[in-house]
C-alpha cells in the first residue's frame, strides 16, 4: 500500500516539468550558474535514468529513509517530523470539534419539531459547503480585524489555533451532523427506543443512552475519510493562517517540485490516513460490539 | 410482589385500566381517525387479546394506552384510566413517571426492541435507575432476579450479552423481563409471538400466562385468533378502528356474532383439512379471488394461444415420470464466523410426488432456507443430488439448467425484496414471462399483444385486478404483492412450485387468502408443491406429505395425516404440543 | 410489521396506507418550500448559465478604473471590483464555468467512478482486489492533493481544474459504486431472476446495474455542489479559470486580496459557490427521498 | 515627470517623504541630531493628527529605549537557507541584512559608504582593488574579522559547491584575493568592474565568519554567523526564525544612527504568505513590521492611525512588461508600440495601487541615480497605436474584434507569474488585456506558478512577460538588455526576456562595465552615466519594454515600532536602530 502511493507519487511529480537541480538551488528565482547545477544533479543523483533514481528512492523508502530535501537543505524525516505535529493537533481537534458541533446541531435540532428539523438541516448544508478559504477569510476580517478578538496567525498560545480549527471544523460539521441526523431519526424511529419510552425514559434519556450511540456510528466510520479531507483542508488553511504543518510543507514542496518531501509527506499522510482507518474500526468495534458478518444470525 | 393478592381479593379485582370512546388520528384533522371509539376496560390478573388485522387500529390503541401514540397523534377519549386514574392530558413528565412503573409494554420483535448496543443487564435495569433509588450493584442483583422470574436460565451468564447475542426465546424473555421490571399491575404485549418458533411462542406464552396468575392485567395485542385464546381471558376483535366484538374467549370462539370474527376464525389453519378453504369468497376485497369453480386450464389456452404451447410441458407427453422433484442424501456446510463449520443441511432425501404438496416445517436455523436452494439449485450441494422430474438438476452446470429453470417457480417469504425495485407489476410479469417465452412470444405488435394478454391472464389466476398493472410492489398491500410474486411464479407455466415461507409475513385472514389462491392454483395447474414453512398450522393445512426437519436434519417424514395425527419423533411431538389452538 | 409502518408513517403521512389511496410516484409528496426555493434557484442559476444577459445586460469584462472598488450600490448591486467591471454581471457570467465546471467534473468523476466500480463489482475476485487496493490508494491521497499534482503535471487551467476534480472525486463515486453493487448483486430480486432462467448477462444488464447506476443521478447532484467547491479552490490556489474569466472561484480568489477594504468582491462570488451547493444538495436529496419513497 | 536621470532625490522618495511625515525613513537623514528631531516631530505630528492617546501614554518617550520582542511577518517566500552566498534571492537578503553585514553600504543618495571597509582604494587599470577593514570587529562566534576573512568568503561565494547564483556572477571578474595585511584584502580582477562596489553592497555578498563556513552547508544554512545587530537564535521551518541582539556589536554603517548594541532584543521572523493574513496580523497587533503590503492595505494604513508605511522601493530594474522581439508579432517595432499606445496604464495604476506607486518610463528603478526616463514614449494613445498596426500589416480586423494579418491573429501570449506579481500587478495585466483589446490586440493571461512560468519563458512561449530583477547600480541594465542573456543557462534561464540582440547596445553596455572608477564620482564617472543614458535611449526607443513602476516594496509599521528603516542597498529593513515605544 505505502509503496504503491511511493510509487504513484513519484512518477507523477517526476512528470511535473521542469528541473529539480534548480529547485534545489533556491528556486528558478535564483540565477543558477551551470557548475553549480551540474554538482547539484551529481550529488542528487539526478543524472542518473529516471528508473535508477526510482529504485534508489524505493531502496531508501525501505530502510526508513525519507531521503534529502532538493529545496529545503535538510532530510525529509526531520523535516516531515518537525511539521507533523501542527497538523495533527490541527486535524485532531478539528475533528473533535467538528463532532461537538455536529452532536450539538442534532441533539439540539431532534425531536423539537420539523421547524428545527429543517434548520438544522439546512445548516449542516450550508456548512458542507463552505468553501474553507472562503470561510477562514471571513473568520479572520470578523473576529481579527473587525473585533480584533483572535489572532489571524499562529500564537504560541492556544488562541491562534481557535479560528482554524473552527474553519477546519465547521464544514467538517456539516458531512457529519449529516450522516448523524439522518441514523439518529432512524434510531429515534426504531422499536428500542419505544421500548425505553415505555420504561419511562424520557427524551434526554433516549438521546443519550440509546440514540446518539447508533447515530455516532456512521460518523465514526466517516471519520477516517474525514481525517483525509482535513488533510486537504490543511493546505489552505495553515498557508492562510501561517501555521507551521504538513499542509504548508505540501504544497511549498509541490509548487517547486521537492520530490522528496513530495513523496515524504504524502507517505506520512497516507499512513497516518491508514492509522486512522484502523483507530476508526477499532472504534467502531468499540462502540457496536455486535459481530459484523453474518455471525450469530439465523444459523446459530 | 403487591399485585399478587389483588387477583385473589374478590371476585371483582380492581379495575386496571378502563378505556372509554378512544380516538386516535394522525395527521390533519380532516385526515380518517385510525381508532374510532374504542372502549374496554380490564381487571387485574384479566387478560385481554385485542385482535385484528393489520390496520385496524390495534397497535395504536395498545400504545395510547402508555401515552405513546407519538407526537404526531391526536389522541382523544372519553375515558383512559389506570387503576382508576384518569391519565388523559398527563404532561410528558407524569407520563414517564407512570410509564414501566404503572404499565409496561413488550414489544413484537426482541431483536429490534431491545438496544442493540447496549447489554441487556443495562436495558432491565434502566426500568429500575429511573424509578427507584437502588444503586448500581443492588440493581444488578434485582436485575438477575428478574431476569431468573423470566424464566431465563442462567441470568448471570446472559445478563451481560446484548440482544443480538441471545436466542429468540432468550431474547424474548429480557424484554418482557424489561417491562416487568417493576411489576406493573398492567402490561401491554404488542404481538409479543409473532415471528417466533412454535416452541419459544408457547414458552412466551407460558411466561405470560404466569404473570397473569401473578394478578398483573394482560393487553395482549395479535392478529392470530389462536394464539391469544390461549392465555386470554375475554378477546375483543377490532376491525377499522373499532371493536366489533367483545366477549369471553370460549363466547368469542365458540358463538362468533361478527362476520369478520368468524372470517378470522375460519382463516386459522391448524386442524383444517387439506383443501378446505380458508377464507370465504365475500371477505376477500380483491376483485376476482374467487373462481368460477368450472374454470380449468383449458379455458385459459382458448384465450390465449401463446400459453398453450409453452404450457404443454415440453417433453415426455406420454410417460411422465411420478416424482417432480427428489432430493438424494443433501449436504451443505457453511463456515462459521470463528472457523467453525456449520452444517446447515445433512443428508436430507426427500420426494415430491407429481401434483402434490410436500411440507417441510422446522424451526429456525433448521435448514429449510437453505434445502430450499438447494431444491432451487442457487447453492451447490457439498454432497448429494436433486433430480427434476427424474433428471439430472443440481448437477447440470447452470448453463444446461437454465434452460430447464422455467419448470420450477419460486415463491419467497420477502417478496418486496425479490422485485427489481424499479419495476412496475406490468414490468415484473413481462420481464417473468419474456424470460421464459422468450423467443417465442417475440417481437412486433403481435407479441405485445400476445404479453399483454397473458400479464392478464396471469394476474387473473392470482385474482388481482389489472387497475393495479402500473403499480410498484412496494405500493401493494402484503397479500397483494404475495399475489404478484406467486404469479411471476407461474409465468413460465412451471410444473414445480417452490415456496419459502410464503405466507409467514402476512396476517392470518391474508394468509388464509393466499393459502387458498395456491391450493386452487395447485389443483388448477396440476403443480407440484414444495411448501416451507415454520408453522406447523400451515403445513398442516397445506401438505400432502410432511418433512420435519431439526438441526439441518429431516427427524420425521410421512403423511400429513401421520405425522400430524401419531407423531413418532419426539421433537415433532414436542412441536405438534406447541401448536397454538382453537381453545 | 405493518403495525410498525404506522408508527413509522406517523410523521405526516396517511395512516392508512389503503392501496387505492396511495398513487404512488412523485405526486404522492408534497413539494416543501425548501424545495420549491431550491428548484427556483436552479431555474435562476441555468438561466445565467445559459443566457446572462437576460439577467444582467452588461459587459462582464468592461473595465472601468476609476469606478473600481465600488461598494454594493443602486448601480452596482454587488458592488465593482479592482478594475471596476460590476461584480453582479461578473457574478451571473460565472455561472456559466462555475456551474460547467462542477457538472463536468462530477460527470468524469461518476463515469470514472463507475466504470472503477463496474469493474471491480463484476470481473470476479482477482480483478476487484486489484481495483480496491487501487482505490484505498487513491483514498489515501488527500484529493486536494491529488488534483494538486494532477494540474502541475498537465498544467492548470479550466480544464485541468475540470479532470483533476473529477479525478480526484472518483474513487469515492467507485467505492460507492462497488459497495452499491455488491448488494444488489446479492439481492432477493437477482436470485429471483436467477430462478426465472435468466443469463448472468440478461441480469446484469437488465437488474444488476439499472439498479446500481440508478442512484448514480443522486449522487451526482449531490456532487456538483462539492465539485464547484472544490474547483473554486483550485482557481484561488490560480491553478483554475484564467483571467479575466468571471468564474466564481477566481473572483474570490482576486477578491481576497481586498477582503479588509472590499468584502464584497469576494463576498458574492462566495456566496454563489455556496448557495449553489446548497441547492444542488437540496435537489440531490429531494430527489433521493421521493425515489426511495417512489 | 520630472524623474531624469539626476544623481539627486528619486522622486519617490519625495513623494514619500510628503506622504508619511510620520514615517522614520528610509536613510535620508545624514546626521542624528537631525533624524531625532525629525522623530519628535513625527511623534507630535502623530498625536495632533490623530488626538490618540495611545501613543502617548504607551511610552511617549522619544528617547530609543531598550528592550522588547519585535516581530515581524514576511510575505516573501521562507528561505531554503539563512546563508545568502548560497544561490541568492530576496527572501535571503531580507533575514540575513538582519545578522550578515557588507564591506559597503549605500547612502540615502545612492553614493558607496563605508560598512565593515573602512575605506577603499583602486589601482588606475581598474583591475585591482583595496579594502581597509573596520579595527576590532569580530564575528558573533568570536572569530575576528580579517583580511583572511574576506578571502574565504570569496573563495566560499566562487566554489560551486556552494550553489552560490547572485554572488558568484557578481564576483564573475574577481579572479584572485590577496591578504595585504591583516586588515588590508586585496581583490585581482579580470577587467575592470565599475559595478564591482555596487555588488559589494549587495546582502547577498555578506561577509560570514570564516570558522563558521567550515561548518556542514547544513549547519550554516541554519543559522549562518556574521558581524551584524543580531544573531539567528532558532529557527522553526514554517513559523519563525528567532533573531536575539548581538551584545558585543560594533560596526553599524556609516548612516546607522546610534552606536553599540541594538535596541531590540529580539526579533522574531515569521512567514504568513497570505497578504490578508498578514495584515490582519498587523491590525490585531499579533505582528509589529509586515513587507509585502498590498495597495488597499496601504492605502487603508494611510487612513489608519496605527500603522505607519514604509515605502523603500527595490534598486535595479523598474517593472516593466518585456515585449519578445525574438519572434513574431514583437519582432516588429511598430508592433511593439502599437501595443505600449495602446495599454491605458496611468488609469489603471491610478485605481489599482491607489496611489502607492508611481508610474515609471525609465528601464530603471527610480532610486538608480543613473535612470532615464521618458514619459513621452510611453503615453496611452489608441489612435496612434491603430495606424501604427495598420502600418505594419495588422489592418484588418475579425468577427472578435482582434487584428489579423494573413489569417493570423495578433495574440500576445502573456504568462504571469502568480509568485512574482502580487494581486494589484495581475489585475493591471487585466486591465492592459481589455484596453489593449480595443486596438485589436488579443492578450492572452496565463497565471502560473513559478515552475511553469520558468518554463513557458524557457520554451520561449511568450510574447510578452513581467519579471522583477534586482541589483544595486545601472549595471542591471547589461544583464537584462545584452545580447549575452538570450542564450538560456543549463537550467533554461535567462535574463533577457525582451531578446533585444543589438549589437549597438551590447558594445555600450559592455564598455559602461568595464569604465575605470573608484568611486562614482569624477569624470570616469560621468562617462559611466553617459554611456549607460545612451544605452537607455536606444532600449526605451525600440520600445523592448513597458515600464509600469518601480519595484514595489513596501513595509507597514504598528505605531509601536521607531527608528525601522530600509537600507538603501536593496531595501532591506534594517532594525538596528529600531526601538519599541510601548
Amino acid at each position: 500500500m505505502l509503496w504503491a502511493v511511493a510509487t504513484v507519487t513519484f512518477f507523477a511529480v517526476r512528470l511535473i516539468p521542469g528541473d529539480p537541480a534548480e529547485a534545489i538551488l533556491g528556486g528558478p528565482g535564483s540565477q543558477t550558474s551551470p557548475e553549480a547545477l551540474a554538482a547539484v544533479r551529481a550529488e542528487y543523483g539526478l543524472d542518473q535514468p529516471l528508473l535508477v533514481q526510482y529504485l534508489q528512492q524505493l531502496g531508501r523508502l525501505a530502510t526508513g529513509d525519507l531521503g534529502r530535501s532538493y529545496a529545503l537543505n535538510m532530510d525529509v524525516g526531520p523535516l516531515v517530523l518537525s511539521q507533523i505535529g501542527g497538523t495533527l493537533v490541527l486535524a485532531v481537534l478539528s475533528l473533535a470539534v467538528a463532532w461537538l458541533i455536529a452532536l450539538v446541531l442534532a441533539t439540539w435540532s431532534t425531536g423539537r419539531g420539523r421547524l428545527a428539523a429543517r434548520i438544522g438541516t439546512g445548516l449542516e448544508i450550508v456548512a458542507a459547503a463552505l468553501p474553507h478559504f472562503w470561510l477562514a477569510t471571513t473568520l479572520i476580517v470578523v473576529f481579527s480585524v473587525w473585533w480584533g478578538v483572535l489572532p489571524p496567525i499562529s500564537t504560541a498560545d492556544a488562541r491562534g489555533l481557535v479560528l482554524p480549527v473552527v474553519t477546519l471544523a465547521i464544514p467538517l460539521a456539516g458531512f457529519l451532523g449529516q450522516v448523524m441526523r439522518e441514523s439518529l431519526n432512524t434510531a429515534l424511529e426504531s422499536p428500542f427506543v419505544l421500548s425505553a419510552r415505555a420504561r419511562g425514559e424520557s427524551d434526554r434519556g433516549v438521546l443519550w443512552r440509546h440514540a446518539l450511540r447508533h447515530a455516532a456510528l456512521p460518523a465514526i466510520s466517516l471519520s477516517g475519510w474525514a481525517f483525509g479531507s482535513l488533510i486537504s483542508g490543511a493546505v489552505v488553511v495553515e498557508t492562510i493562517f501561517a501555521r507551521p504543518g504538513l499542509g504548508r510543507t505540501l504544497l511549498n514542496a509541490v509548487t517547486v517540485r521537492d520530490v522528496p518531501v513530495v513523496v515524504g509527506v504524502v507517505m506520512v499522510v497516507a499512513l497516518a490516513y491508514i492509522l486512522m482507518t484502523i483507530v476508526t474500526d477499532l472504534a467502531s468495534g468499540l462502540a457496536d460490539p455486535r459481530p459484523t458478518e453474518i455471525g450469530n444470525g439465523g444459523l446459530s | 410482589m403487591s399485585a399478587t393478592d389483588s387477583r385473589s381479593a374478590g371476585p371483582h379485582p380492581a379495575v386496571a385500566l378502563r378505556v372509554r370512546n378512544l380516538r386516535v388520528g394522525f395527521g390533519d384533522a380532516s385526515a380518517a381517525d385510525v381508532v374510532r371509539g374504542v372502549s374496554f376496560e380490564l381487571r387485574a390478573g384479566e387478560c385481554l387479546a385485542i385482535v385484528g388485522d393489520s390496520g385496524s387500529g390495534k397497535s395504536v390503541t395498545a400504545r395510547s394506552i402508555l401515552g405513546l401514540a407519538g407526537t404526531a397523534a391526536r389522541v382523544s377519549a372519553d375515558e383512559l384510566s389506570l387503576a382508576g386514574e384518569s391519565v388523559l392530558g398527563l404532561s410528558e413528565a407524569a407520563w414517564r413517571r407512570r410509564r414501566g412503573r404503572d404499565v409496561g409494554l413488550v414489544l413484537q420483535d426482541a431483536l429490534a426492541s431491545l438496544d442493540p448496543l447496549r447489554p441487556i443487564i443495562r436495558e432491565i435495569g434502566d426500568s429500575l435507575r429511573l424509578h427507584t433509588r437502588l444503586d448500581q450493584s443492588e440493581r444488578s442483583r434485582k436485575v438477575l432476579e428478574i431476569l431468573a422470574a423470566a424464566g431465563l436460565a442462567q441470568p448471570e451468564l446472559y445478563a451481560g450479552r446484548r440482544s443480538g447475542e441471545l436466542s429468540g426465546g432468550q431474547r424474548q424473555r429480557a424484554l418482557i423481563a424489561a417491562a416487568l421490571a417493576l411489576d406493573p399491575p398492567l402490561l401491554v404485549a404488542d404481538e409479543p409471538t409473532t415471528a417466533l418458533d412454535v416452541t419459544v411462542q408457547a414458552q412466551v406464552l407460558d411466561l405470560l400466562e404466569q404473570v397473569r396468575a401473578r394478578g398483573t392485567a394482560i393487553v395482549l395485542i395479535s392478529h392470530d385468533l389462536a394464539v391469544v385464546s390461549r392465555i386470554a381471558d375475554r378477546i375483543a376483535v377490532i376491525h377499522e378502528g373499532r371493536i366489533i366484538e367483545t366477549g369471553t374467549t370460549a363466547e368469542v370462539l365458540q358463538n362468533p356474532r361478527h362476520a369478520e370474527t368468524r372470517r378470522m376464525l375460519a382463516a386459522v389453519p391448524v386442524d383444517r383439512p387439506r383443501g378446505s378453504r380458508l377464507a370465504p369468497a365475500t371477505a376477500v376485497r380483491e376483485p376476482v379471488v374467487a373462481h368460477p369453480p368450472a374454470r380449468v386450464p383449458e379455458h385459459l389456452a382458448e384465450r390465449v394461444p401463446v400459453s398453450v404451447a409453452s404450457r404443454t410441458p415440453a417433453a415426455k407427453p406420454v410417460a411422465e415420470p411420478v416424482i417432480a422433484l427428489e432430493a438424494i442424501g443433501l449436504s451443505k456446510s457453511f463456515r462459521g464466523p470463528h472457523g467453525t463449520v456449520h452444517r446447515a443441511v445433512d443428508e436430507v432425501s426427500f420426494r415430491l410426488p407429481r401434483g402434490s404438496t410436500l411440507g417441510i416445517v422446522g424451526e429456525s436455523g433448521s435448514g429449510k432456507t437453505t434445502t430450499a436452494r438447494l431444491a432451487l439449485a442457487l447453492t451447490a450441494a457439498d454432497t448429494g443430488e436433486v433430480r427434476l422430474l427424474g433428471e439430472a438438476w443440481s448437477t447440470l452446470p447452470e448453463r444446461d439448467r437454465r434452460a430447464r429453470r422455467p419448470l420450477v417457480g419460486a415463491v419467497y417469504q420477502d417478496v418486496l425484496g425479490s422485485f427489481d425495485p424499479r419495476l412496475s407489476v406490468r414490468e415484473i410479469l413481462h420481464h417473468a414471462v419474456a424470460a421464459t417465452a422468450g423467443s417465442s412470444a417475440g417481437g412486433g405488435s403481435a407479441g405485445r399483444r400476445a404479453m399483454a394478454a397473458r400479464v392478464s391472464a396471469l394476474l387473473d389466476d392470482v385474482g388481482l385486478a389489472e387497475s393495479l398493472l402500473e403499480r410498484r410492489p412496494t405500493d401493494l398491500s402484503g397479500g397483494q404483492r404475495q399475489r404478484v410474486g406467486i404469479a411471476r411464479a407461474l409465468a413460465s407455466t412451471p410444473q414445480i412450485l417452490i415456496c419459502d415461507e410464503p405466507v409467514s409475513a402476512l396476517d392470518v385472514s391474508v394468509q388464509a387468502q393466499v393459502l387458498d389462491l395456491l391450493d386452487e392454483l395447485q389443483r388448477e395447474l396440476k403443480l407440484s408443491l414444495l411448501f416451507i414453512s415454520h408453522d406447523l398450522g400451515v403445513i398442516q393445512h397445506v401438505s400432502d406429505t410432511v418433512a420435519v426437519m431439526q438441526n439441518g436434519r429431516v427427524v420425521e417424514t410421512g403423511t400429513a395425516a401421520e405425522v400430524f395425527t401419531a407423531p413418532t419423533h419426539p421433537y415433532t411431538q414436542a412441536l405438534l404440543a406447541a401448536v397454538p389452538r382453537l381453545h | 410489521m405493518s403495525e410498525l409502518e404506522i408508527q413509522a408513517s406517523a410523521t405526516g403521512r396517511s395512516a392508512g396506507r389503503s392501496p387505492a389511496s396511495a398513487p404512488g410516484g412523485f405526486g404522492s409528496m408534497r413539494v416543501s418550500v425548501v424545495e420549491l426555493a431550491a428548484v427556483l434557484v436552479a431555474m435562476l442559476l441555468l438561466t445565467a448559465a445559459i443566457a446572462p444577459r437576460l439577467l444582467a445586460p452588461g459587459d462582464p469584462l468592461a473595465i472601468d478604473p476609476l469606478a473600481a472598488f465600488g461598494a454594493p450600490s443602486w448601480d452596482h448591486w454587488f458592488g465593482t471590483d479592482e478594475s471596476g467591471r460590476d461584480i453582479y454581471t461578473r457574478v451571473v457570467d460565472g455561472a456559466r464555468d462555475s456551474l460547467l465546471i462542477g457538472l463536468t467534473a462530477t460527470v468524469i468523476g461518476l463515469g470514472l467512478g463507475a466504470v472503477l466500480g463496474t469493474i471491480a463489482g463484476t470481473l470476479g475476485a482477482a480483478v476487484d482486489f486489484t481495483v480496491n487496493r487501487f482505490l484505498e490508494v487513491l483514498f489515501a491521497f488527500p484529493g486536494l492533493l491529488l488534483a494538486l499534482l494532477f494540474i502541475l503535471v498537465f498544467g492548470p487551467g479550466p480544464g485541468s481544474a475540470i479532470v483533476a476534480v473529477g479525478l480526484s472525486t472518483a474513487p469515492g463515486y467507485a467505492r460507492i459504486i462497488r459497495a452499491q453493487l455488491l448488494r444488489v448483486r446479492s439481492s432477493a430480486f437477482v436470485e429471483a431472476a436467477t430462478v426465472q432462467g435468466l443469463g448472468r448477462g440478461r441480469i446484469l444488464a437488465r437488474h444488476i446495474l439499472p439498479n446500481t447506476l440508478a442512484p448514480l443521478f443522486v449522487l451526482g447532484t449531490l456532487g456538483i455542489g462539492q465539485a464547484i467547491v472544490w474547483a473554486a479552490a483550485l482557481s484561488y490556489l490560480g491553478l483554475g479559470a484564467q483571467p479575466p474569466a468571471a468564474e466564481w472561484g477566481a473572483m474570490l480568489s482576486a477578491g481576497r486580496t481586498y477582503i479588509t477594504s472590499a468584502w464584497w468582491m469576494s463576498f458574492f462570488p462566495g456566496l454563489f459557490i455556496v448557495i449553489t451547493a446548497v441547492c444542488a444538495t437540496t435537489l440531490g436529496r429531494s430527489i433521493e427521498r421521493r425515489m426511495r419513497h417512489a | 515627470m520630472p524623474q531624469q536621470a539626476s544623481p539627486v532625490f528619486p522622486l519617490n522618495r519625495t513623494a514619500f517623504v510628503k506622504r508619511d511625515r510620520r514615517m522614520p525613513r528610509p536613510g535620508i537623514v545624514p546626521s542624528r541630531s537631525t533624524t531625532l528631531a525629525a522623530l519628535a516631530g513625527a511623534a507630535a505630528l502623530g498625536l495632533a493628527l490623530t488626538g490618540c492617546t495611545s501613543a502617548a501614554s504607551s511610552g511617549g518617550s522619544d528617547e530609543p529605549t531598550s528592550g522588547g520582542t519585535l516581530t515581524y511577518a514576511s510575505g516573501d517566500a521562507e528561505p531554503t537557507c539563512l546563508d545568502p552566498h548560497v544561490g541568492g534571492n530576496y527572501p535571503q537578503a531580507l533575514v540575513s541584512s538582519q545578522f550578515l553585514e557588507s564591506l559597503v553600504s549605500l547612502d540615502a543618495d545612492g553614493a558607496i559608504i563605508p560598512w565593515l571597509a573602512d575605506s577603499w582604494t583602486v589601482s588606475p587599470d581598474g583591475l585591482s582593488w583595496e579594502f581597509t577593514l573596520k579595527d576590532g570587529v569580530t564575528f558573533t562566534d568570536g572569530t575576528p574579522l580579517d583580511a583572511a576573512a574576506v578571502q574565504a568568503n570569496i573563495a566560499h561565494l566562487q566554489d560551486p559547491e556552494t550553489g552560490s547564483s547572485t554572488g558568484y556572477l557578481a564576483l564573475a571578474k574577481v579572479t584572485g584575493t590577496e591578504a595585504v595585511s591583516d586588515s588590508v584584502v586585496r581583490l585581482t580582477l579580470a577587467q575592470p568592474d565599475s559595478a564591482l562596489l555596487e555588488s559589494l553592497a549587495q546582502p547577498w555578498l555578506a561577509i560570514e565568519s570564516p570558522t563558521a563556513l567550515m561548518r556542514s552547508q547544513d549547519e550554516n544554512c541554519a543559522a549562518p554567523v556574521g558581524t551584524g545587530p543580531f544573531i539567528v537564535d532558532s529557527w522553526v521551518k514554517q513559523n519563525a526564525i528567532t533573531l536575539v541582539r548581538n551584545e558585543d556589536y560594533s560596526s553599524p554603517p556609516a548612516d546607522a544612527e546610534h552606536d553599540g548594541p541594538a535596541y531590540l532584543e529580539e526579533i522574531v521572523w515569521r512567514f504568513i504568505p497570505d497578504s490578508a493574513s498578514r495584515y490582519a496580523a498587523l491590525q490585531a497587533g499579533e505582528v509589529d513590521v509586515i513587507d509585502n503590503a498590498q495597495p488597499d492595505t496601504i492605502s487603508q494604513a494611510e487612513a489608519s492611525d496605527t500603522i505607519v508605511h514604509l515605502d523603500a522601493p527595490r534598486p535595479g530594474a523598474s517593472n516593466r512588461i518585456e515585449l519578445n522581439s525574438g519572434k513574431a508579432p514583437f519582432n516588429d517595432a511598430a508592433v511593439r508600440e502599437a501595443f505600449i499606445r495602446s495599454a491605458n496604464i496611468d488609469d489603471a495604476v491610478a485605481s489599482l495601487f491607489q496611489g502607492s506607486a508611481e508610474r515609471s518610463s525609465s528601464a530603471l528603478s527610480s532610486v538608480e541615480p543613473l535612470g532615464v526616463s521618458r514619459p513621452d514614449l510611453f503615453d496611452y494613445d489608441p489612435d496612434a497605436a491603430a495606424k501604427l498596426l495598420d502600418g505594419a500589416g495588422w489592418a484588418e480586423k475579425d468577427s472578435d474584434g482582434y487584428r489579423v494579418k494573413d489569417g493570423v491573429r495578433l495574440t500576445v501570449v502573456f504568462p504571469v507569474s502568480t509568485n512574482q506579481s502580487i494581486p494589484a500587478e495581475q489585475s493591471l495585466f487585466e486591465q492592459i488585456q481589455a484596453t489593449a483589446k480595443e486596438t485589436g490586440f488579443d492578450v492572452q493571461l496565463t497565471k502560473l506558478d513559478l515552475s511553469s512560468w520558468y518554463t513557458a519563458l524557457g520554451s520561449n512561449a511568450y510574447d510578452a512577460v513581467s519579471a522583477p530583477y534586482t541589483k544595486i547600480g545601472p549595471d542591471v541594465l547589461r544583464i537584462l538588455f545584452h545580447s549575452d542573456g538570450i542564450t538560456p543557462a543549463p537550467s533554461g534561464y535567462f535574463a533577457n526576456h525582451a531578446q533585444v540582440n543589438d549589437p549597438e547596445l551590447d558594445s555600450l553596455l559592455t564598455e559602461a562595465n568595464q569604465v575605470s572608477t573608484g568611486s562614482t564620482n569624477g569624470g570616469d564617472a560621468d562617462q559611466r552615466a553617459a554611456l549607460y543614458e545612451d544605452a537607455q535611449d536606444l532600449i526605451l526607443e525600440g520600445f523592448y519594454i513597458l515600464p509600469l513602476y518601480d519595484q514595489q516594496n513596501h513595509f507597514l509599521l504598528g505605531t509601536a515600532v521607531e527608528g525601522a528603516r530600509a537600507l538603501p542597498t536593496v531595501s532591506t529593513p534594517a532594525f538596528y536602530d529600531a526601538w519599541l515605544n510601548r
